[in-house]
């Protein structure tokens, strides 16, 4: 069943928001396990936690003043991270629902762009790899393999 | 001369071998310091790879540095 | 605080999801307590269920067909519900995030547009309203209003 | 003449006062039936602004009714 009518109230963990809310777009980010046709085993998230938690702010501060939300949130994990788990998680709330589309695709690619998060990915072949940059990886593989080095298989 | 301290992250981290080193040098920019540290280091990226935080901050890459900065060379960033 | 980092896991509602999901979009639209600058006390949805069932599917399907997604689901409430209540709520999972922005922006359209479910507004001032869009409504008062009687306050 | 069950939601529902109902009638299509009802009720809605379903489905609205139908005239909807 991939459409659904119920009578029965809907619920989901966002709360707290305005009561002129009408809209909220979310986005999760989950560990898949194939990136670039390599198969992931898992994966290690590091960040500059001074400089990323700065400029984190700094987008969700511009994110209210360029769309017209009431309110906007992200939340990122560090870390060992397994297939499936949620690395990114992001909320924009809004009067109207385009707004909220809107702010929370800006967030969610300028963390992308700017947050000084990396991404070391363990492949079932035992190698790991700093990860340079999503859906453009391969295209330069020589330069991407900083340091590869044995990790058990997985 | 002056004092400045580095922080390595990620494959910057891998590359050099440590977590962060406080050094003296004779370079005023932050680009400069990149130069010598990639000749030190043999760091795997070039200058159009890289961002420079100086404090805790986003900086130009031709940045002046002062006595006591804090400084770090930032890969490319594969958050989210 | 509206950007933080976690070294702990983050954890949603959805799960169940092919291990190639990278990117999970979400929709939950919620009823506001203002509509066209009058004030909204609650709502009431009234479904055609059969044919709001046939076209829901056929909106999913389509989603699947026409957008690189893993997954799309929706559910829609109907009956009586309060401010904040939760009347739609939408999810597409992809591999990559674009195609899951684009499917879930297309699922509510096209629900919007499609899907015989009816919106009856209860205002403040006790009178009430079959909505006839959103975001057109002030446009054709004199057409919107429907019947309206009294209700009470609320 | 033929006979045609007729369901009402929402806004026709509270025009016609009544949730559904079977009638006999001479007319061929749902536009002619729309236009049939909407004198008897004077319903506040123009052709333009309804759908028509037949047995469930979204039919065009000049579609030909036949004996046994179910008719369901869609005022525009406000789901979401």
């Amino acid at each position: 069943m991939n459409f659904q009518l119920t009578s029965q109230p809907i619920e989901t963990l966002i709360d707290s928001l305005h009561p002129h809310t009408g809209g909220i777009v979310t986005f999760e980010g989950r560990v898949r396990d194939i990136n670039e046709d390599r198969e992931v085993s898992s994966l290690e998230y590091v960040a500059y936690p001074e400089l990323a938690l700065h400029e984190g702010h700094a987008i969700i501060d511009q994110a209210l003043k360029q769309f017209d939300i009431l309110k906007a949130y992200a939340i990122h994990r560090t870390g060992h991270l397994e297939i499936g788990d949620i690395a990114v998680w992001i909320m924009s709330a809004a009067i109207h629902r385009q707004e909220a589309f809107e702010a929370t695709e800006y967030i969610i690619n300028t963390i992308k762009a700017r947050v000084p998060i990396w991404k070391k990915e363990h492949y079932r072949d035992g190698k790991t790899v700093w990860v340079r940059c999503d859906r453009c990886a391969h295209h330069h593989d020589h330069n991407h393999v900083v340091k590869e080095k044995s990790h058990g298989t997985g | 001369m002056m004092t400045i301290h580095i922080t390595y992250f990620a494959a910057l981290r891998d590359a050099t071998g440590q977590t962060e080193e406080t050094l003296r040098t004779e370079v005023k920019t932050a680009n400069a310091l990149f130069h010598e540290l990639t000749t030190k280091y043999h760091w795997p990226f070039s200058e159009a790879d890289i961002q420079v935080a100086i404090n805790d901050r986003y900086q130009p890459v031709e940045a002046a540095l002062k006595e006591g900065d804090r400084v770090v060379f930032i890969p490319p960033v594969a958050g989210g």
